[in-house]
């Protein structure tokens, strides 16, 4: 088959299972596990099989018509170059594992079928927008993804919280979206095509009028679907779903298809050093909040959601010093060992039977009912904190190296203030990444008091999954800043001396500092009981979860917040901790600008349907209504006045006609 | 108002062809006999209108008729104003006082013998007297009718005029009175079924119009 | 003789049989405000007919003629006229005008929801319906 | 697609229009002894769902007969001299634009009568219902499928009496209300439109639609189309309708049964938004250039109106009542359609035609699902269905939850479902408006319709929320999931909005020709 053939059958296999999925799933059972994990699989092996065949040598195009629409016609293309390989690689295999991690995750789960099915859907939408070649295209894809991200999220819809999370989740990338659509039209307006190639070569040509215009409106949306500030603030709450989603949304699909977006479109954004400072000064203010706020997170995927923010930022970052390179580097390695973290994650909460850090902190001998994830999650966090010789380390080098090269002005296709943004917010971040990362692995493993309860090893499924995920932490970085140029732009990804000592010294004394200071707090723990627990520990792991992420508010009094004062996020943030904990109060402000005028927008139109627009139908009907009483009345039934009215106006009649013929 | 206009042409026509017309300030005798009877005939004639006694203005209805057929006469439409005589005040002022027993009128003052619309009719009557009043003075202001010479009204004169000019209607119109004639009885059959004042009302209303025929065909043998 | 003399009687004749005929409320009465206003127009017949017998050599006479029609005609209505008032009388028990009436607006009781109420309905229909549902 | 001989097309074309009042006639005979059922109602019911089954199959032949490669030729066309005096025409024809509306008009008749046949609908006869239900599936057949303005004008007005009756005799409460306002409204509409008709059609010395089109005003003073244009466009705003002249909408959908709904929204609002496109697009160019902006701006705000008022019944302790809200939402929608034929380019108007028929499949899907949740719950106020935390329709009757959450998404305009072709390609027109129209006023116009698509999502996701997600579905009983019949029922409209979804081709490729010719002037 051509490679063609194969590229267009990575997106489809998952799609046709997922229509399968739910078609059968109710009717028939049986088939929803393998038509979830088969046709991901296989297009696996086709993404490996397309990735190989393209080598990172020319591009891989191909178009046919989709549909006329009367201007500029919406075409079905495929433009595969190397980061479009690369990431459809990452993407399937990501998918691959949470299809087989969710098989065990949510064993007794009725709803699996359509679950599972949903995630299918959901990769296959991703690899739409890393395959294809039209922006119009891209966008379906774009939009199904938040789709299915607002019903995964909403799996557990029996919670409250899972039902906000999903209504939020789907908005505020909504809310990004619509000034991304109106960047498409006037992108397709001005380069007369929705195709990639033919915008790229637009702008080679600086044929497209308002650049930064068009980029912004473009980051509006970018912004959205990677949850970079301001727009970052459902991905915390998309923790309210199910585990494996969380790893599906933050490893590879959703969240990396905006950071994917810009770096296709990179030229376009470099024409722009307005748009490449904006996009770095974005990238920085994310970095450093979300790195701050995950400090301050009692939820151990709370915490792992803001890290996921802050990685974005630094793949921002790295496109707004232009290096598509490093971004899409980081991505990989990332995507790898996030979704590593989360699947860990998912196991212990399903062991501790709580997602709170504070109730962790307080049993011991955690690590030893779950080995496979204790020793995972550790490689994972270590590459989370840019270690070396761990995959994260080598790519969040390459970013910061490449931020060092535009600071000493070595290239022109960023401005060196976005340079020095992004190298000092990404020198920051390294070290508060460091600090929380280590206060997760320590609260979480390193627990005094109660034993954790013991019910007996995880499903083979979900542990196999994790040693397979963390072979790319550990091992992948070292070899890819080596191989990827040929992929990329060929912009080397080697870390420089300078930023490494200096990214590596930073990220080690951020893990001291908060070692001493766990050291330090953790013997208050004992005094301060704290701790709520699933009620059916011995339920699968959804339903463990769903019941833990239930009884956090009650139990603390907040979704992200336990007042733990053996926390050391509480003792290093001091007076910040409060503010971080809730992501500093930026739903309020967006309940301020966007819900409260909205609801008193509907409240105005309620009253305005009612009071004014029927004002004019009710005066229409009573209008005819009076003119009808009025005549009733004339109708005495005296003959009399009859005749008296026709003889007056045969009166009249004559003397007019008198005046008109005597011509007075 | 055409026909004023063209009747005001004749009028100037014959005019000029009458040398002198005389003014109004110098009335004949006819002229002040005709004032005078067409005084006391509207006198009767409004009081007919507004008494408030039934009877009486059937009395002053005849008073009003006979006045009238005495300005036929005066203008020498002397059959006419016999006519006038026996049939109006002969056959109808009887009916209408046949009438106003059966309907069981009241004798003496009837307080609404006017409806409440009489401010309205006054208006009205009021505004069409005016009008006509003002076009017909307009047009024929100075229209002179000459009375002398052969009288135009005599009896010969007329039934030769009926019976030269007007059989065809004559004899229509008696096939009219017949018809009335019928209407009457069948009318008055229906509305009472089989009482007796039904039987007595037809016989009252059909000898009247009987008689008015009989009386026009015994002229016209003449 | 002046034709303005007859033609302003007939005329004032007229309007008061006019007169009459709109403001008597007895049937009777109003029959005889119509032999009034008949015998103004006879008044004029005859006196056009007077006039222009000579003035345009009319010998056909037509205006005595029509005005002899009118007597005649005048006899016939009185007798279907009385009887009709008679018939009415009986039925009803009077013969006052305005006692008939018959056609005055949502006369009858005995069947209320004629079709003029029921027309009537729709209108407030639609305004009360916009109150309804705000 | 498949080749048929032009006077069978012709035929098909008389018969969709004329065969459904013969049945009509024949449905108030007495049954026939070989087609009496159980019971005379079932008997006439079955013979609903036979003739707008034949109605059907002619429209899909007509679809597979219609010549692919010319959709902007006039096909099947009849002409027949009508009234000479006048001038008036029997002149039948389809093209890429009324093809498909014509298709989703017997698709849902069918639907309905088939619904009906197996839940009667709560009223008198069925006898009459079937034949009211018949004699609207003609009036709308008509409309679309005559070119001469007075037909027009006639079918027009021939669907609002058995759509009054509907209203009136099978409705729900209030009903007498809403076929009240429904039928006045838009009576009066029409005689607006009646003299703009007459105004063109005297002043252009022709009724016919098609020698208009050709014409493409260049014989009417710009004075007479801005009056005709005026008065047209108020009676099909009217039935659009457009804000401010929606407000008959929301009453008589609370009103209408669950057949009348679906047919009201699904058919009957197309007839204006069609007329827009048929007749005052080419007939009078000039005048409706004059009042592109005006009517932009007021669809525009209908698109916020009309997702505000939603919310506001959305939200809780409201009592909204879903048909209410769907109603509303469609004025939202239907502002789309009116946005994307002002800005008078051909990617608008395609755009508005694809929304016509994607707001047909999905509001009628909506429609049906909110029918049988009525059944089921016995209510369609929100707060009733949802006491505290929602209905969780999801754990109660999943196929059913599952259905309305795809109604409901796909009616946000989700890329991928048919929803979003519509609402894109209007935008896009707005986007970049026909020449001699003002762009920074349809600027504006496109961002506040785009983040119209916002709320849009917002309220019917809050319904999602309120309906089929919800805590602690266990102790509740559970509903009589989706039924065999109503999933015959149902099917169609999902499957085929999911393919004018993935692709639209399948219509834009009709329309598109079609369109361009229209605007073109009938000479290209």
């Amino acid at each position: 088959m051509t490679t063609t053939t194969l590229a267009v059958l990575v997106p489809l296999l998952p799609f046709l299972g997922a229509l399968a999925g739910l078609l059968l799933g109710r009717t028939a059972p049986g088939f929803a596990r393998p038509l979830a994990v088969l046709p991901t699989l296989a297009s696996l092996a086709l993404a490996a099989t397309v990735a190989a065949r393209q080598g990172g040598g020319a591009p891989v195009d191909a178009a046919t018509e989709l549909t006329p629409t009367g201007s500029v016609p919406i075409e079905l293309a495929l433009h595969i170059d190397g980061f479009a390989a690369l990431t459809a690689l990452v993407v399937a295999t990501v998918a691959t594992c949470v299809q087989i991690y969710s098989t065990g995750y949510l064993r007794d789960d009725p709803r699996y079928p359509s679950y599972a099915a949903l995630v299918s859907l959901f990769t296959s939408a991703m690899l739409l927008v890393v395959y294809t070649g039209d922006l119009m295209v891209l966008l379906v894809g774009w939009e199904v993804m938040g789709i299915c991200s607002y019903f995964l999220v909403g799996h557990y819809w029996e919670t409250p919280e899972a039902r906000a999370a999903s209504l939020k989740a789907f908005l505020v990338t909504k809310l990004g979206d619509v000034p991304f659509l109106i960047g498409l039209f006037a992108l397709a307006a001005d380069a007369g095509s929705f195709r990639l190639t033919r915008i790229l070569g637009a702008v080679a040509h600086g044929g497209i009028d308002h650049p930064t215009l068009i980029s912004l409106l473009l980051l509006a949306g970018v912004a959205g679907k990677s949850a970079q500030f301001p727009l970052h603030t459902w991905l915390p709450d998309a923790m309210a779903g199910p585990t494996p989603v969380s790893a599906l949304i933050h490893a590879a699909t959703m969240v990396a298809a905006g950071v994917y977006f810009v770096a296709r479109l990179l030229p376009l954004f470099e024409a722009s050093q307005a748009a490449m400072t904006v996009l770095a000064v974005m990238a920085a203010v994310t970095m450093t909040g979300s790195a701050l706020a995950a400090l301050a997170q009692d939820d151990i995927k709370r915490v792992l959601a803001y890290s996921t923010i802050g990685q974005l930022g630094y793949m921002t970052g790295a496109l707004a010093v232009a290096d598509r390179g490093a971004a899409v580097f980081h991505l990989l390695s990332h995507g790898a060992f996030k979704a590593l973290l989360f699947l860990a994650a998912g196991v212990i909460i399903h062991a501790a039977g709580t997602n709170s850090l504070a109730a962790m902190s307080r049993m011991s001998r955690l690590r030893d009912r779950v080995p496979d994830a204790y020793w995972t999650m550790t490689v994972a966090l270590l590459a989370l904190a840019a270690i070396p010789p761990f995959s994260g380390f080598f790519s969040k080098e390459a970013v910061l190296g490449v931020a060092e090269h535009v600071v000493t002005g070595h290239t022109e296709h960023a401005p060196a203030a976005a340079g020095w943004i992004v190298l000092l917010a990404g020198l920051i971040t390294a070290l508060l990444t460091a600090a929380y990362a280590t206060r997760l692995w320590l609260l979480a493993f390193r627990g005094s008091g109660p034993e954790a309860p013991d019910h007996g090893r995880e499903p083979l499924t979900m542990t196999t999954v994790l040693w397979v995920l963390a072979v790319p932490s550990l091992a992948f970085g070292g070899f890819a800043f080596r191989v990827l140029p040929d992929w990329f732009d060929g912009h080397d990804l080697t870390p420089t001396l300078t930023t490494s000592v200096l990214g590596t010294g930073v990220a080690l004394v951020g893990g001291i500092v908060t070692y001493a200071t766990w050291r330090h707090t953790t013997a208050h723990a004992a005094r301060v009981p704290l701790g709520a627990v699933a009620a059916h520990p011995e339920a699968d792991a959804a339903q463990v979860e769903a019941e833990a992420i239930a009884s956090h508010e009650p139990a603390y009094g907040d979704v992200a917040y336990a007042a733990d004062p053996s926390d050391p996020g509480r003792l290093l943030l001091g007076r910040l901790h409060r503010h971080a904990a809730v992501g500093f109060h930026l739903d309020a402000v967006y309940s301020a600008l966007f819900v409260r005028p909205v609801r008193a927008g509907a409240s105005l139109v309620r009253f305005l349907d009612r009071e004014v627009v029927d004002t004019y139908v009710r005066g229409a009907g009573a209008l005819p209504r009076w003119l009808g009483a009025a005549v009733r009345r004339a109708q005495t039934g005296n003959l009399q006045t009859y005749v008296s009215a026709l003889l007056a106006g045969t009166v009249v009649l004559a003397v007019a006609a008198v005046l008109v013929a005597t011509g007075a | 108002m055409s026909t004023a206009a063209t009747a005001g042409a004749l009028a100037a026509g014959t005019a000029h062809r009458a040398a002198e017309s005389p003014g109004f300030l110098s009335p004949t005798g006819v002229e002040i006999t005709f004032l005078l009877v067409g005084l006391v005939t509207l006198g009767a004639a409004v009081v007919t209108v507004t008494t408030r006694q039934l009877v009486h203005a059937a009395l002053w209805l005849v008073v009003a008729l006979g006045g009238l057929a005495v300005e036929y006469l005066l203008l020498t439409a002397e059959f006419i104003a016999w006519v006038q005589v026996l049939i109006y005040v002969g056959s109808v002022v009887v009916l209408l006082l046949f009438g106003l027993m059966l309907t069981r009128a009241p004798i003496g003052r009837s307080p609404d013998a006017d409806s409440g619309n009489r401010w309205v009719a006054f208006t009205v009557a009021v505004a069409a007297a005016a009008a006509l009043v003002w076009v017909v003075v307009d047009a024929f202001r100075t229209t002179w009718i000459d009375l002398d010479g052969a009288p135009s009204g005599t009896t010969e004169v007329t039934g030769a005029g009926l019976f030269q000019h007007w059989v065809l209607p004559f004899e229509a119109l008696s096939v009219l009175l017949l018809a009335a004639l019928v209407g009457a009885i069948v009318l008055s059959r229906k509305a009472n079924g089989d009482s007796a004042p039904g039987a007595k009302d037809a016989a009252g209303s059909g000898p009247a119009a009987g008689a008015t025929r009989a009386r026009r065909d015994q002229e016209g043998a003449r | 003789m002046h034709l303005a003399y007859p033609a302003v009687l007939a005329a004032l004749l007229f309007c008061t049989g006019l007169y009459g005929v709109l403001a008597r409320r007895n049937a009777i009465l109003v029959l005889m405000s119509v032999e009034l206003m008949l015998n103004a127009v006879n008044l004029n017949l005859v006196a056009f007919d007077a006039w222009l017998s000579r003035a345009a050599e009319d010998t056909l006479h037509s205006g005595q003629a029509l005005a002899l029609f009118t007597i005649a005609i005048a006899a016939a209505e009185i007798g279907i006229g009385l009887a009709i008032v008679l018939a009415v009388y009986r039925n009803r028990g009077t013969s006052d005008i305005d006692r008939l009436r018959d056609t005055a607006e949502g006369h009858d009781p005995d069947d209320p929801d004629s079709d003029a109420s029921g027309r009537a309905i729709p209108a407030p229909a639609a305004g009360e319906k916009a109150e309804a549902t705000a | 697609m498949i080749d048929i001989n032009e006077s069978v097309m012709q035929f098909l074309l008389a018969l969709t229009v004329v065969g459904p009042l013969l049945g009509a006639a024949a449905a108030l005979l007495p049954a026939p002894p070989g087609l009496k059922g159980t019971s005379p109602e079932q008997a006439v019911l079955r013979h609903g769902v036979t003739v707008t089954g034949v109605i059907l199959i002619a429209a899909i032949v007509l679809a597979l007969g219609f010549d692919h490669d010319h959709p902007s030729t006039m096909q099947a066309t009849t002409d027949i001299s009508w009234i000479p005096a006048l001038d008036v025409r029997i002149h039948l024809g389809i093209d890429g634009i009324s093809l498909p509306l014509l298709v989703l008009t017997a698709l849902l008749t069918f639907l309905s009568a088939l619904y009906s046949y197996f839940k009667p609908p709560a009223g008198p006869s069925p006898k009459a219902f079937v034949a009211l239900l018949l004699v609207l599936e003609s009036g709308t057949l008509a409309t679309f499928a005559v070119l001469d303005l007075v037909l027009f004008f006639l079918a027009f007005e021939t669907v609002l009496i058995p759509m009054y009756f509907l209203i009136a005799r099978w409705g729900g409460e209030g009903r007498a209300e809403g076929a009240w306002k429904f039928i006045l409204y838009t009576l009066l509409g029409s005689v607006v439109m009646l003299l703009g008709l007459l105004l063109i059609g005297i002043k252009a010395g022709t009724f016919d639609m098609v020698a208009l089109a050709t014409d493409n005003g260049r014989s009417l003073s710009v004075s007479v189309q801005v009056i005709a244009v005026l008065a047209i466009g108020i009676g099909l705003a009217v039935k659009t309708p457009m804000w401010p002249l929606h407000s008959w909408l929301p009453d008589a959908h609370t009103a209408a049964p669950t057949v009348g709904s679906v047919l009201l929204a699904g058919v009957l609002l197309k007839m204006g938004t069609y007329g827009f496109v048929r007749i005052l697009l080419p007939a009078a160019p000039d005048g409706f250039r004059t009042f592109a902006p005006y009517l932009a701006a007021f669809a525009v705000v209908g698109i916020v109106y009309g997702s505000l008022a939603c919310l506001a019944l959305a939200r809780k302790g409201a009592k909204g009542d879903l048909k209410r809200l769907i109603a509303y939402s469609s004025v939202g929608h239907m502002g789309f359609v009116l946005l994307g034929i002002a800005t008078m380019t051909p990617t608008g108007v395609n755009g508005a035609l694809f929304a016509n028929i994607a707001h047909g499949l999905i509001t009628g899907l909506l429609f049906f699902l909110v029918g049988g949740l009525k059944e089921r719950t016995g209510s369609t106020d929100l707060d009733a269905l949802a006491q505290e935390t929602g209905a969780a329709l999801y754990g109660r009757a999943p196929r059913l939850g599952g259905l309305l959450a795809f109604a409901a998404v796909a009616s946000l305009g989700l890329p991928g479902l048919a929803g979003f072709w519509g609402e894109m390609l209007a935008l896009f027109g707005a986007f970049d408006p026909a020449e001699g129209l003002n762009r920074p006023a349809f600027l504006t116009f496109m961002s506040i319709g785009a983040f119209g698509t916002l709320l849009t999502a917002a309220y019917l996701l809050i319904v999602v929320r309120r309906v089929c997600m919800g805590g602690a579905p266990k102790d509740t009983p559970a509903y009589t999931d989706v039924r065999s019949y109503e999933f015959a029922a149902w099917t169609p409209l999902v499957v085929l909005t999911v393919v004018a979804g993935l692709w639209p081709k399948a219509l834009l490729g009709l329309t598109d020709p079609a369109v361009q010719q229209l605007l073109a002037g009938g000479t290209r």
